[in-house]
């Protein structure tokens, strides 16, 4: 990413003229907010920007940011991306997709985006709904929902999006939520920051077909017991009075109280984004299946590795260094040839 | 012993051996040979589905059918002269195909009771009769490659696998053709493993003085170069020539080439040849599926890439719901499909003409594609050319369709000289003043505007959208007028592609009109109809999506039009469409190519004889 | 006061309004009520594409219109007689489609500042005169539900959601309608809310007295009871009539049914449908992608399962390497593409018929799949069914083509007697003697044989299969062989279908020729047509491929055959390949079904004015 | 599954009429042997058992299996068998799919029935290369891999198919290997024992295009020290000395050698196969990603859930008793009517 020093945006910069057409209260306004304030600071030029999207609510995105963009077709935006991403390195180029969108029909390209570790910038808006469809459970969805094409409730199991991006291989998770804009600053600007596949789960809410889904990690009641911050060496401390940890018990994450004199802060597991080897952000992925434990977000994992893109840019650099910028005589005569005088 | 060396104009041999004799090897290095020495020919490889089936069976032959000949050549010819069978499945397999009076060469060491039965025979047929009325030759090749190598280091499974260079040897002894074609490929490809060279360097003279010295041949043919134009050949396939002409496109237009594509066969060579031209700036993308193929594709091009992706059958048909995506977003996109066999899997290996009307109107809603397809290997270079000429300057996807039968087969391709390709003129907006996304240029093409253009920032999409703004549009009276725009702007490019040309006279009884890949069989039939006097004419279509201007007026000129095809009338079912005329169709879908003879005999049944 | 009463043969009212002010609600509490009174109607929702959009917005504007009428109907009519518009925008969006001389009802309270200008005027349109020569009513429908509710419990915006019901009471009074059955929806819908209940109730009856009431309205209309067929009647929309034939063809065959599908619109509401019916054991799997849900109905289909799909354009395409499948396994299985405007995402919620060619067409390889098409909401349902019965007796996939328009609009139908529905017989071949999977019977039909069948294990797949036995093959006679036997047997079906029926004479100057959704206002437009004299037929076609085999015959006995579609002329190119007629052809693609004005204009001026 | 306990089988039951048509050498024969020695112990009538493939080599294994079966299109196997399943939960439905064809171009089919927990038992034919269309890499294929398609070395990570399986949600996931038959056939048959999705990685040797891609796990000099077996409740020892195993220290694995008196056999980690939480099994599908550590082969994950198909039974089922079987009546009345006299 080339960084631009002379050019200062305000999130206004980033705002199309187009009006946005997102029902009155959709979670979807805040992630466009935050996309629009954290822009200006991520340090690249507005026309090397592209937001690419697939077909869903969360997708018209696109068309609220005055960028390059492309609305795609259903489920093809991280393909589409790819695409782009691999011819032009020089892009800062984004995603933004649907739970439908990115983990239904689109599954497939978003875990080999991942693991081929190609550099862009994946933003799910997770609503656990198909809302443009108008209310059909999703692969987020819990099971036994009931939903227009589950009357009796959903058989499915939910799809835990980290963990799926985790074993295809991705070197940045994160997550955030629609109600914590700083947080979500936060993730979009560790997300561009991040070279290689950088994945936020954003959870949002959809207030006409999934209301309230994520109203406990929101509301002031719940929230600071039901969501673990991460923070990047920090022990994982939690809860209203800040008095809860998380600890290894062989291999068993636990909940436990450091003011009840069993355990100190120094027991606490410490958080760390940037571990080789993906145990602790397994682990912490897992946390939110299961009520006994916190919600985390955060970045769950931020390691380092080759791309794709520049991988494909470096060979096509070094082989060309080496043979020289071929041209069409050595095209056409790349073979056997003969003479007819 | 001197042989009597007999002229001939032409000569048609089959390789044929089980997947592991290298016939494909054989048949090659005979062609490059031959090509080399001057003559004019056509290749046909014809492997089988199987990777490496059980020795010894049917669906285990691979074959290798050249004709090489002092005249042009349009076909690897329909009947062999002579048949090379390396074992009794060879034989079998291939027996059929023969007239009498065809030369067989059998290598008799593989005529034991097992290989026998593998091939389904009873009793053994070299012993039979039942060879009686060809000119059989057989031969101990694999004891006499073991003894030419009795000294070798080699293990007895690397002695055997040097047969078919006996074979070679004894081929280029019989057609007089020069060794050292081969012998130079042979040093060099085992440059690193010296007793492999030197064993085959062995084999391959122990094969040719054993034509020389033994009394069962008493004649040698030659076949005279052909009268070729002057200048520079290769050999050419059908996808080589494609990945030239991407490649070409891409330096004539200072555009890089991007490829997204997903392996099948027979299109993987594209991709394999493409991934080698790394210094040429080719990007090459090998997706997780053919709809990742396609779209990465289109990202590309909105990037600014020449885009591309290749394909065959069932991935184009997958590719479909994205097809529609580009004719929205109206981006350049070249889209190759080397139709094989179907429908569904099919039959992957072999050739067939039938995703045309797919190619036509295989999506959903109005979605006009323009469609053009090459006729032989070297057309190849041109047609991937073309398609880039158009998808850029009309910016629109092209379908460009292959088959097969091009795909694999080779024939000496002349050079072009490099300053006669034009230059492709790719223009790329960056000119704030009155840009509008869908604006529209005098081919009624839109601008392309790259990422990274500052000031330009627009978004594009597969809704509808309104004209020249680009945006959004549910307006019942802009999506009529964007659907006939996008019909017309293709229609329109019949007045930027050649006229097609009449082979014949321009009237007369019967024309026999084709497309694709039947090109030659099609040339060869009506040549030998013409000089039999029948009032016959050939038009072969590149363009069919628009069609030549002219057609519409040749087709009015003929009492009869014939329309052969490897499908069940798929062209034909377009000209009713188009100009509302009955034609007849010929048609034919075994997986196998026409032969020249087939279509000569439907000419001339067709014009009750000759006139 | 006593009001006058007119009596009109037929009535079309259009509701309009922000998508949250319940207008699909009220127009189908309208639909309801006006058919237990007893008239004919047809309806037609008009969401916009977004879900809920700002309110006051012009894309955020819910329509819904029905046309009820004392005769038999066939469209929800070309131009409302009463709009009743809840706020500028809606006003802004629908007067265009109005005649002059029609009534339009505002809620006048709608109209201030911030609402008129987000609709787009510049001065409030109430006060400007240009809705002079409309029949204007200027009602503040907020304001006076506000005063019904002065003594509500319900907060401010429970209260403003009341306001359609106003509206709908207001109607209700105006066309003499009983307030009855909408009474006893509210009382179940809000059993559980006894406050809404109550307020709806207050509301509705505010509503008709304040027409009864107020000196505004000086005429009240009734449309008397339409002389339908005796019988009981409900309401239905295509989609509905789809799901119910779908069941049908599995309570008549005995054979359970699986829907594998993926949402969209505007076909996800057969999958919402179908996922109600779990005691009448169907199965509904909502897949990942439009292709799983099409490749585990073929799962599904060869368990011995009735197998659906359903989808609409984008999706329709990405299943057609499947549909290949089940073209080679030669497995029943339904396809239904309710089809919407293209091409790509195009414009989702509007109605289209531009996937006929991809139906016949959108396929690698020769792959024939028969093709039916419904032409009203009831018709949905005999054709669910047809599909099934051809699927299962041919043992092949069948694509049924439904349309936006006529899966969201509903018409009154007529219960069909139980007894009258033929059973579906469906044969599962248990006998091991003398089997092989790809043996034929009469209809060239293979034998549908299920896991489960001691003796019977066998493999199918997608690569050609050898004659009888099924095997793979390669062989070229079997190839070409077996796709003429796959044609043939869907060409056969011509043989198993109803001919087609002339409406009006057999011979004449102009045919008509329509499929599919346009059925009514073809219908419409030729009625009138004929009661002005002119020589003009109609044919509707519901088998398309093949085609029912009395069609030839017929258009030879007309001068002229307009074909109107919503499309650029697919099905006149099918015609034209089948034929070698010309035809001509009436295009509309602008998302909105024809009105039969439209098409009367059309055959008018083509038959050059009366005769 | 309906056990069958009247008639016996034997290996060549299972075996139709067809010419196994691989090459010769090929792993896919030993895979066919184990499955056709395997089947007759499962206690299913082999007119219930059906074997559905994708395209590919290994694709062709239905062929050869006489039971009922079809040969699908490339990367449909699970999605078809889906369908089979969900409407014919009495049968026992198998996937034979390669590494191409399941994990490339079938990828997302393959996450959402691991998901759904649809009761499939899936054979993943991992050779590391597209055999059938002669030689390109997959998406198992190890970076820099030399192939047709990447003659300058592919710049793909591979996936790690358990690691997708799980993040995907998987009930079992096992692993096995071409030259080890008797642990081939064991896994086979836990698998046919699993109720719910059973995915088995079976390393295969493609002679042709990557021959030896697994010489090291199965070649008698290095086996022992690169292949760690995994028993249930066993502690995880292996190496020629059987001395060496694996400790978990703190949220990372580390082979010690139990002979060096540091670590005794009670220091080493016990697997379990059956563990709710999943992260003894992340932490060992991670193990053959790094050279420090062994090969685990075995069963890594076995926990019970309901799965899809029973579930849709049961709703039909308990709709059905509630409320009926369904009548024509009841479906064309099921809405307000009325009647004309
Ligand atoms: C190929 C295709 N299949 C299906 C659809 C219909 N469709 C549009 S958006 C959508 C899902 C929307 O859900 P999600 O991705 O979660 O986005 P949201 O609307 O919730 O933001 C579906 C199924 C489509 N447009 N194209
Ligand atoms: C839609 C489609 N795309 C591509 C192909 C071509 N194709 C056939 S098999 C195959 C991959 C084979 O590799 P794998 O699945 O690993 O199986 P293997 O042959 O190695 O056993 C491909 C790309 C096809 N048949 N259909
Ligand atoms: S339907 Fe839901 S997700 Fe879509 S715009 Fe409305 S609130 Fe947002
Ligand atoms: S190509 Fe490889 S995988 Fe395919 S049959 Fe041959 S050895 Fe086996
Ligand atoms: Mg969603
Ligand atoms: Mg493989």
């Amino acid at each position: 990413m080339t960084t631009n020093t002379e050019i200062k945006y305000t999130a206004k910069d980033f705002a199309s003229d187009q009006d946005v057409r997102w029902c009155p209260g959709c979670g979807d306004y805040s992630i466009l907010a935050q996309v629009q304030r954290t822009f200006p600071d991520i340090g690249v030029p507005k026309e090397k920007i592209v937001i690419i999207s697939g077909i869903g609510c969360s997708s018209r995105f696109t068309y609220y940011m005055d960028t390059f963009g492309m609305h795609g077709i259903h489920g093809r935006a991280p393909a589409i991306a790819g695409g782009l991403k691999i011819a032009r390195p020089d892009l800062s180029v984004w995603v933004a997709a649907g739970d439908g969108d990115l983990l239904s029909i689109g599954g497939n390209h978003f875990i080999h985006t991942c693991r081929k570790n190609i550099d862009l910038k994946i933003l799910l808006f997770n609503n656990r709904i198909y809302g443009l469809t108008k209310g059909q459970y999703s692969p987020t969805s819990e099971k036994g929902k009931i939903t227009k094409s589950s009357p009796y409730g959903s058989v499915d199991y939910p799809f835990n999006p980290l963990s799926l991006a985790l074993g295809a291989g991705a070197t940045f998770i994160a997550r955030s939520i629609d109600r914590n804009p700083k947080h979500m600053q936060e993730m979009i600007k560790k997300a561009a920051d991040h070279k290689g596949t950088s994945f936020v789960e954003i959870f949002q809410n959809c207030n006409i077909f999934n209301d309230g889904a994520y109203d406990h990690l929101s509301s002031k009641d719940t929230k600071d017991d039901a969501v673990l911050v991460l923070e990047h060496g920090k022990p994982m401390i939690f809860g209203s009075q800040r008095n809860k940890g998380i600890i290894l018990n062989g291999t068993k994450p636990q909940v436990v109280n450091i003011d009840e004199g069993n355990y100190s802060i120094n027991d606490i597991l410490v958080h760390s984004e940037t571990d080789d080897n993906p145990f602790l952000s397994y682990l912490l992925t897992y946390l939110s299946e299961n009520p006994d434990y916190p919600t985390p977000i955060g970045v769950f994992r931020n390691v380092l590795r080759p791309t794709c893109d520049e991988e494909i840019q470096n060979q096509i650099n070094y082989i060309t260094e080496v043979n020289g910028k071929g041209t069409l005589k050595e095209l056409f005569h790349n073979t056997t040839t003969w003479t007819v005088e | 012993m001197k042989k009597e060396i007999k002229k001939l104009d032409e000569v048609t041999i089959r390789f044929a051996g089980d997947s592991g004799d290298g016939m494909q090897l054989t048949g090659s290095q005979f062609s490059d040979t031959t090509a080399l020495f001057g003559n004019d020919l056509i290749t046909l490889p014809d492997y089988p589905a199987e990777i490496r089936a059980p020795a010894g069976t049917l669906y285990g032959v691979s074959g290798f059918q050249l004709r090489f000949s002092s005249q042009d050549t349009n076909t690897p010819g329909d009947h062999p002269d002579v048949l090379v069978a390396m074992n009794p499945a060879a034989l079998k397999k291939n027996q059929k195909d023969l007239l009498p009076g065809a030369t067989i060469i059998v290598n008799q060491d593989a005529f034991d009771l097992r290989n026998i039965r593998s091939a389904g025979y009873n009793v053994n047929p070299l012993e039979d009769n039942s060879l009686d009325g060809f000119k059989l030759f057989k031969i101990p090749i694999s004891s006499l490659t073991a003894n030419a190598l009795a000294d070798s280091s080699l293990t007895v499974k690397e002695v055997a696998r040097c047969k078919n260079f006996f074979a070679l040897g004894l081929m280029y002894w019989m057609f007089n053709r020069p060794l050292e074609p081969t012998l130079k490929w042979i040093n060099k490809k085992f440059k690193k493993v010296p007793a492999l060279a030197e064993a085959n360097t062995k084999v391959l003279n122990a094969g040719y003085y054993y034509g020389e010295n033994t009394e069962i041949f008493e004649t040698r043919y030659t076949v005279s170069p052909a009268n070729l134009p002057k200048g520079t050949y290769r050999n050419i396939s059908g996808n080589e020539a494609l990945a030239l002409g991407c490649v070409t496109a891409s330096l004539k237009s200072g555009v890089p080439l991007f490829l997204g594509s997903y392996p099948i066969t027979p299109a993987s060579e594209i991709l394999h040849q493409l991934s080698t031209y790394k210094n040429f700036g080719v990007k090459t993308f090998q997706a997780e599926d053919e709809i990742a193929g396609i779209t990465s594709a289109i990202g590309a091009s909105f990037g600014g890439y020449l885009a591309l992706t290749t394909t065959s059958g069932p991935g184009m048909a997958l590719k479909t719901e994205a097809l529609g995506l580009a004719v929205m977003t109206e981006l350049p996109l070249v889209i190759i499909n080397v139709q094989r066999g179907g429908p569904s899997t099919g039959l992957p290996t072999k050739t067939e003409q039938s995703d045309l009307l797919q190619a036509f109107y295989g999506r959903n809603g109005e979605a006009p594609i323009p469609v053009i397809a090459a006729s032989t290997p070297g057309n190849c270079f041109e047609m991937a050319f073309e398609a880039f000429r158009i998808s850029t300057k009309y910016m629109t996807p092209v379908i460009l369709l292959s088959d097969g039968y091009i795909a694999n087969g080779a024939e000496p391709w002349l050079i072009p000289d490099e300053s006669s390709i034009p230059e492709l003129s790719v223009k790329f907006r960056t000119e704030k003043e009155g840009f509008a996304p869908y604006m529209r240029d005098e081919n009624l093409a839109r601008p392309w505007v790259v990422p990274g253009t500052p000031g330009l920032e627009h978004r594009i999409g597969g809704l509808e959208k309104a004209n020249i703004t680009g945006n959004v549009s549910h307006d019942p009276d802009n999506h009529h007028m964007m659907c006939e725009l996008r019909a017309k702007k293709v229609k329109n490019i019949e007045n930027d592609i050649p006229e097609t040309e009449v082979f014949g006279e321009e009237k007369g009884d019967i024309l026999v009109l084709g497309w694709g890949g039947t090109y030659g069989a099609i040339r060869d039939a009506v040549i030998r109809a013409q000089k039999e006097g029948l009032s016959v004419s050939q038009v072969h279509l590149h363009h069919i999506n628009p069609f030549p201007k002219n057609l519409g007026n040749i087709l009015k000129n003929f009492k009869k039009i014939i329309v052969p095809e490897l499908n069940l009338g798929q062209l034909s079912k377009i000209l009713r469409i188009e100009f509302l005329i009955p034609v007849e169709s010929f048609c034919k879908v075994k997986g196998l190519p026409f032969t020249a003879v087939e279509i000569y005999s439907k000419i001339s049944s067709m014009s009750g004889g000759k006139k």
